[in-house]
């Protein structure tokens, strides 16, 4: 009995992942299957031309922009707004209002944000459209993201090493950078690589607030045109799959370098702890 | 011995901790700022959503029970109900949950507990991968790959449908919960999974009995993500729901839920119109809230 | 109003201006194209926002851009602030899928087509296949302009239409689905998609100028009068000369005459 | 009680002298390594049915390594290379796919409680529950059974449905062995599993020690020489991941035949 | 080494006659509640200098709770409530907002090893690190002292650099207490130190407690009858989270007062 039961969830486990996989490699393959053809050296590091044959670099370079901005401000915000729900703050009612409101936000449509940031950082902050105002705008969209997966990466810190540490008439802010946070690292990475994924994946917030220019940006304070906005717009307005998906390809091959970077990072940050 | 001496200058604290403790009083409001900030901003966006949402029913008339109620939605005659995009709503993502949540799981509990250390390192990243590729790029896989798959395979005359929309919403919601509730499941203490197996339990057995539930928090925060995904989800939407207004009676029926309305049209509403679609966003907003609560109490249940 | 914004320029010696448009999303693409031209020989430098005619609109309103892009008509509310110049028409093509024997249809039949009267292939002639109705969404300047022409109102749609974001979106449906039936702007038109004659008039440019075929509408560029600068206004006079009227034409629109 | 105790010494005292048990486990020249260090040296033992084993031994000579590989609960570790041979009921353990069976048949109850994150009557029930049993006054009687042999059931009897983690360590320890017996296993291996007691739940576990001795085949980790004496009918001495010397406890203790045995049990005291 | 035991003989004897030491820890009508439950009731004790205080007492009868009021460890738990004097050295803790000071002051050792997933000299030099000592040379001079003053320098010497995770439970429990004795506190509080080691690591660390009682307080729960009545000078019995009774060691053990202390103390053996 139990040993079929076994053998059936065994089989679902695999199936599950295959399918996963699956659908991964039909994806990634649909995208390069159709994207690839428009690869070459101008396509990538060209300036854009309205008017057909340009390239891309001024989307590579504000959607790392956006990454690096919404990240610089939202992971300090995010991981210590968790730290503050997680260890600093009486476990209660409010609490739990807080991180429930945190979780239905996550549902909220990015266009809504994107209005939002429209109407409060755009015109009412007066930053214009700009990377800075969709930076901004992102920075609320990913916080509730990282706040969640740091609050769950803390909770799995073992009691003992607060306690051994604390015991050592160590303050709780020593404690939490020399023990906890360490320990939760990886936890909050995934959280961060995800966080990561949204922000370069995000479009309708950013072309409200960051605008769709298609000119390399001067500076933060320029409106741009992302990576993703650039293929959202060829797919909605010209229907033009094989460049969505050439940029798609690009995007691909971002995604990797930034996720092997963050790993690398967080690898080096465990090894300082030794 | 009843009474015990005790100093004057007791309650002062040593020079050598004052910084430390003016440090930690330091941080502790940084942290607390910190949750503030994130607070006032969820905050600020609720009130910016429900201010030029209850608009029209505050100052223009407008009956909130005939726009949650109607089944006309035609703004340039002035009719918003929203019924059928709400029932949309709700089906496409209880469909999405049903089939992505188990699929997620299962694949998470596979790479942390089944599948061999190269293998998961390699898998798991490139889930991780499928998180950045934007949303319209799935909307584009959805209306090249599914609709034609669907539309040829169950003999439709359009494969835009409630059906696709489940598809490409459960593999969009895919990666968060299966890195988030791996995550979580490794964090699981070795000692439960030894525990169990010196019971001569089956690691299968184990893996669904202890690990699991002593994941269950993370697991529930996976599933809770994975859900906002699906519901905030829009571009990858427009594109496969086909955004038909009728109240949806089959898998196969075209649908517009409540954010492809919202994002259909915003670039071109104005005045009430424009109001009537964050109204649509309140409407959004209570309904993840429902579903939050739902699942809060579905986790606590199983928590006894 | 002018003087003073290009008394500003002036004073700041040979700087460059930046020219910020936004705006609707079939205007964009035209309008970048212009200031690609238009940037070489001038210097100003233009940032074009394709954002939606309505936020494009509510920008030139409340100055976030200088000028904004519409491809839908104004409203009277709107009209009262706001100044529009017709950059271009625009014209719009019924298209199938290009297995669709269907070639010319009466404007009464894309009507019926449209409200629902008319749901199979085989009564206008083609194929046994059901019609899948394929529209823009409610408040694009396409629908409006195609709706008014047409003479059936949002309500009348029928209700199982598909409703896709853009010409790209409908492009795609429509080249996917033997049984669809949608409407785009001519620049759009390729070989994946089968265009309709209307009452036997072909869709092109020059049956759009002589009047011949009448489903189009205007692109516009809106500003508030006081917020237009010299630069902005030259840009516009660009648009307006034979060059940039060539420019459009060239790119798929209709020039003004 | 008492007369448990009594009982106890007397058949102790009786295996010394007969040795016609039977082996349950037959280990044969033994090497285990953590990656590349290696914790146990061509281990050789023969664990007779129904008696007690003590493996006593310095602080990481690898008892626990041992014991552990008799259920083979070192698979678990990435990187353990176990070579040679280990034959339990005739069978060898490392030669056979089912694992499943081995351990329900071996038992174990660990150095640290490890109970898991549910009720006190859902631990106990878990191992029976996770074999088929599911009807209600069964799995009452087993839970109450098993609490009660590990010498827990009056403490916790009124608190059965809350979490087992908020019993104290001892408490947790007990709680611990109770899920292990609820499996009514053949072999039961225990790491330390009084170490965390006070004596007279020590007492009570030895007691029940003595008493399952009868059905059960029990392997003991221990640091304390008293309870190595008290309980066990064989004991081995464990140096540097090697046996030292294997005999009976009697003679281990009183006339050991290797010098460093000597040495190690008469550095005892109390 | 002998030479100490025989010291630490002497001065428990000395003790025993003179009590001329001084308070260090007075505690007066300490009640603590776990929410609801109370788990301390009218605790009163008055701890001495440079003494150490053995508490014993069934499991679950609240020494280790008790233990960790002495350093507000409990501060740490959601719902524990605490009222009641406890003074230490003139200062009621409880009213002090101080507790950075009074953990410095107050080391603790816990029941089950909780190194931090560090290298073995990280965990060791971590607390003096904490408190801003960035000297190489000072530093590798503290862990060292400290590694052998908890009698596992040997084993771990070549290998301080890697984890401190991979060592055993025993080895680890010592290294626990080499991370305390770094911080050179005035108090040690010590929950069962030596559960998980093997007698001669008890012997040598016994030892290390009678060479500390020179210079420190110690507070020692445990479970071995032997142990509290080799190492401390007084012994408290604590029965359902009450203080039965607190005398002298040999007193408590030779002819204790109440009926339960006699009940529990002659339960011992060996
Ligand atoms: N997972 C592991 N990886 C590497 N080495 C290990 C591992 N587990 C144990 N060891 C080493 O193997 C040796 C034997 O360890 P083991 O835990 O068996 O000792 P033990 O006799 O049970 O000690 P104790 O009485 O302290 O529990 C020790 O040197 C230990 O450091
Ligand atoms: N965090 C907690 N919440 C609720 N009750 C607790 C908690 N910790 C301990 N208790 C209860 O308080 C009582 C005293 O526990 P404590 O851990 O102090 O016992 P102990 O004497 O140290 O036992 P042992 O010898 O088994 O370690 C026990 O009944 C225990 O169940
Ligand atoms: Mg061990
Ligand atoms: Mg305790």
């Amino acid at each position: 009995m139990r040993k079929l039961k076994d053998k059936i969830l065994l089989g679902l486990l695999w199936f599950a992942a295959f399918l996963t996989v699956a659908v991964l490699v039909m994806i990634v393959g649909y995208i390069f299957y159709k994207g690839i053809g428009l690869i070459s050296f101008d396509f990538i590091f060209g300036d854009y031309s309205p008017s057909g044959g340009g390239g891309i670099l001024p989307m590579i370079v504000t959607t790392i922009y956006t990454i690096v901005i919404s990240l610089l401000i939202a992971t300090p915000i995010g991981i210590l707004a968790a730290v503050y729900l997680q260890e600093y703050a009486k476990q209660g009612r409010l609490v739990n209002t807080i991180r429930f409101a945190t979780e239905s936000l996550t549902g909220i449509p990015s266009i809504i944000y994107g209005l939002f940031g429209a109407v409060f950082f755009v015109t009412t902050l007066k930053l214009g459209m700009s990377i800075i105002a969709a930076s901004l705008t992102l920075t609320i969209i990913v916080l509730p993201v990282i706040i969640r997966t740091t609050e769950e990466s803390l909770k799995t810190v073992p009691r003992t090493y607060r306690e051994g540490s604390l015991a050592l008439g160590t303050t709780k802010l020593q404690t939490l950078y020399k023990v906890i946070l360490p320990s939760a690292m990886p936890g909050i990475l995934s959280g961060l690589i995800l966080s990561m994924g949204r922000i370069i994946g995000e479009s309708a917030a950013i072309f409200l607030t960051a605008g769709t220019v298609a000119a390399m940006p001067a500076s933060i304070f320029s409106s741009a045109r992302t990576l993703t906005v650039h293929s959202f717009l060829v797919t909605q307005e010209a229907g033009d799959i094989e460049l969505a998906a050439a940029v798609g390809v690009v995007l691909i091959v971002l995604i990797l370098i930034l996720n092997l970077t963050a790993t690398f990072i967080s690898k080096k940050l465990n090894k300082a702890n030794y | 011995m009843s009474s015990i001496p005790v100093k004057k200058d007791a309650g002062e604290i040593g020079k050598a901790n004052k910084r430390k403790y003016i440090l930690e009083k330091v941080s502790g409001r940084v942290f607390l700022f910190c949750a503030l900030l994130s607070v006032v901003s969820l905050l600020l966006i609720i009130g910016f959503v429900f201010y030029k949402g209850s608009h029209p029913f505050i100052a223009e008339g407008y009956s909130f029970i005939d726009f949650l109620l109607g089944s006309d939605w035609v703004p340039s005659e002035d009719k918003f109900g929203i019924l059928p995009m709400i029932v949309a709503s709700i089906y496409a993502t209880i469909g999405a949950l049903i089939i992505g949540v188990p699929i997620g799981l299962f694949t998470a509990i596979f790479l942390a507990e089944i599948a061999p250390r190269s293998v998961a390192k390699i898998i798991s990243p490139a889930v991780q991968l499928l998180a950045g590729i934007p949303s319209v790029l799935y909307g584009v896989f959805g209306l090249a790959i599914i609709v034609p798959f669907l539309q040829n395979n169950l003999g439709l005359i359009k494969g835009q449908s409630l059906i696709a929309v489940i598809i490409v919403l459960a593999i969009m919601m895919l990666p968060t919960v299966v890195t988030v509730a791996e995550t979580a499941i490794r964090a699981v203490p070795k000692a439960y999974r030894e525990g169990s197996l010196a019971l001569g339990v089956s690691p299968i057995g184990t893996i669904f009995k202890v690990v699991v539930p002593a994941a269950k928090s993370g697991i529930m925060t996976a599933i809770v993500l994975g859900m906002g995904r699906a519901i905030g989800e829009t571009m990858a939407v427009i594109l496969v729901a086909g955004n038909s207004l009728v109240i949806p009676t089959s898998l196969t029926d075209s649908i517009r839920p409540l954010t492809t309305n919202i994002a259909l049209e915003m670039g071109y509403a104005f005045g009430t119109h424009q109001e009537m679609l964050f109204a649509t966003g309140i409407v959004l907003f209570s309904f993840i809230l429902i579903l939050n609560f739902v699942l809060a109490r579905i986790s606590s249940k199983g928590g006894n | 109003g002018n003087d003073s914004a290009g008394d500003e320029t002036e004073a700041s010696g040979g700087n460059v201006h930046t020219l910020a448009i936004s705006g609707s999303t079939s205007v964009g693409p035209l309008a970048e194209k212009l200031a690609e031209k238009y940037e070489g020989n001038n210097n100003t430098k233009i940032e074009i926002n394709q954002i939606g005619s309505s936020a494009g609109i509510t920008n030139a309103i409340n100055g976030v851009s200088e000028i904004g892009m519409s491809s839908r008509e104004l409203k009277d509310e709107e009209k009262e602030s706001l100044q529009e110049t017709v950059i271009a028409y625009d014209g719009i093509v019924v298209v199938t899928h290009p297995s669709n024997k269907v070639k010319n249809l009466t404007m009464d039949q894309v009507k019926d087509i449209f409200t629902g009267k008319i749901t199979n292939w085989k009564d206008l002639g083609g194929d046994d296949l059901e019609i899948v109705v394929v529209s823009r969404e409610d408040g694009s300047g396409s629908r409006d302009a195609f709706q008014e022409i047409v003479g059936y109102s949002s309500g009348e749609l029928i209700k199982s239409a598909i409703v896709a974001s853009g010409n790209g979106n409908i492009k795609t449906t429509v080249a996917t689905n033997k049984h669809a039936v949608g409407f785009i702007s001519f620049e759009y038109i390729d070989e994946s998609v089968s265009p309709v004659n209307i009452n036997g008039v072909e869709a092109t440019a020059e049956n759009v100028l002589s009047q011949k075929y009448v489903l189009s509408r205007p692109f516009l560029f809106v500003h508030v009068e006081d917020n237009l600068t010299n630069e902005g206004q030259k840009f516009i006079d660009y648009i307006l000369s034979p060059e940039g009227q060539a420019i459009a034409a060239e790119s798929g629109a209709i020039p003004v005459q | 009680m008492n007369t448990t105790v009594i009982d106890r010494k007397t058949a102790t005292d009786k295996s010394a002298n007969t040795t016609e048990q039977q082996t349950k486990i037959a280990v044969k020249d033994l090497n285990l390594f953590y990656g590349e260090k290696q914790a146990l040296f061509d281990v050789s033992i023969d664990i007779k049915e129904k008696e007690v084993t003590a493996l006593i031994g310095p602080s990481g000579c690898g008892k626990s390594t041992f014991l552990r590989t008799l259920n083979r609960m070192n698979d678990l570790i990435d990187g353990v290379k176990i070579n040679g041979k280990m034959v339990i009921d005739g069978e060898d353990i490392y030669q056979s796919n089912d694992v499943i069976k081995l351990r329900t048949k071996v038992g174990m109850v660990f150095q640290k409680p490890n109970l898991f994150p549910m009720s006190i009557y859902d631990n106990v029930a878990y191992g029976p529950r996770m074999q088929g049993i599911k009807n209600k006054a069964e799995l009452n009687k087993i839970v109450e059974e098993s609490l009660r042999g590990a010498a827990i059931w009056d403490e916790v009897k009124d608190r059965l449905k809350s979490s087992a983690l908020g019993l104290s360590g001892g408490q947790q320890q007990r709680v611990c062995i109770a899920r292990a017996i609820a499996m009514k296993p053949e072999v039961i291996l225990m790491d330390e599993p009084t170490s965390a007691l006070d004596p007279i739940s020590t007492l009570k576990v030895e007691e029940l020690i003595a008493s399952m001795k009868k059905e059960y085949t029990i392997v003991i980790v221990t640091h304390n020489m008293q309870q190595a004496a008290r309980v066990s009918d064989k004991t081995a001495f464990f140096l540097n991941g090697e046996i030292i010397e294997f005999d009976e406890t009697n003679k281990i203790f009183s006339m050991p035949s290797d010098q460093r045995t000597e040495d190690y049990v008469t550095g005892r005291f109390g």
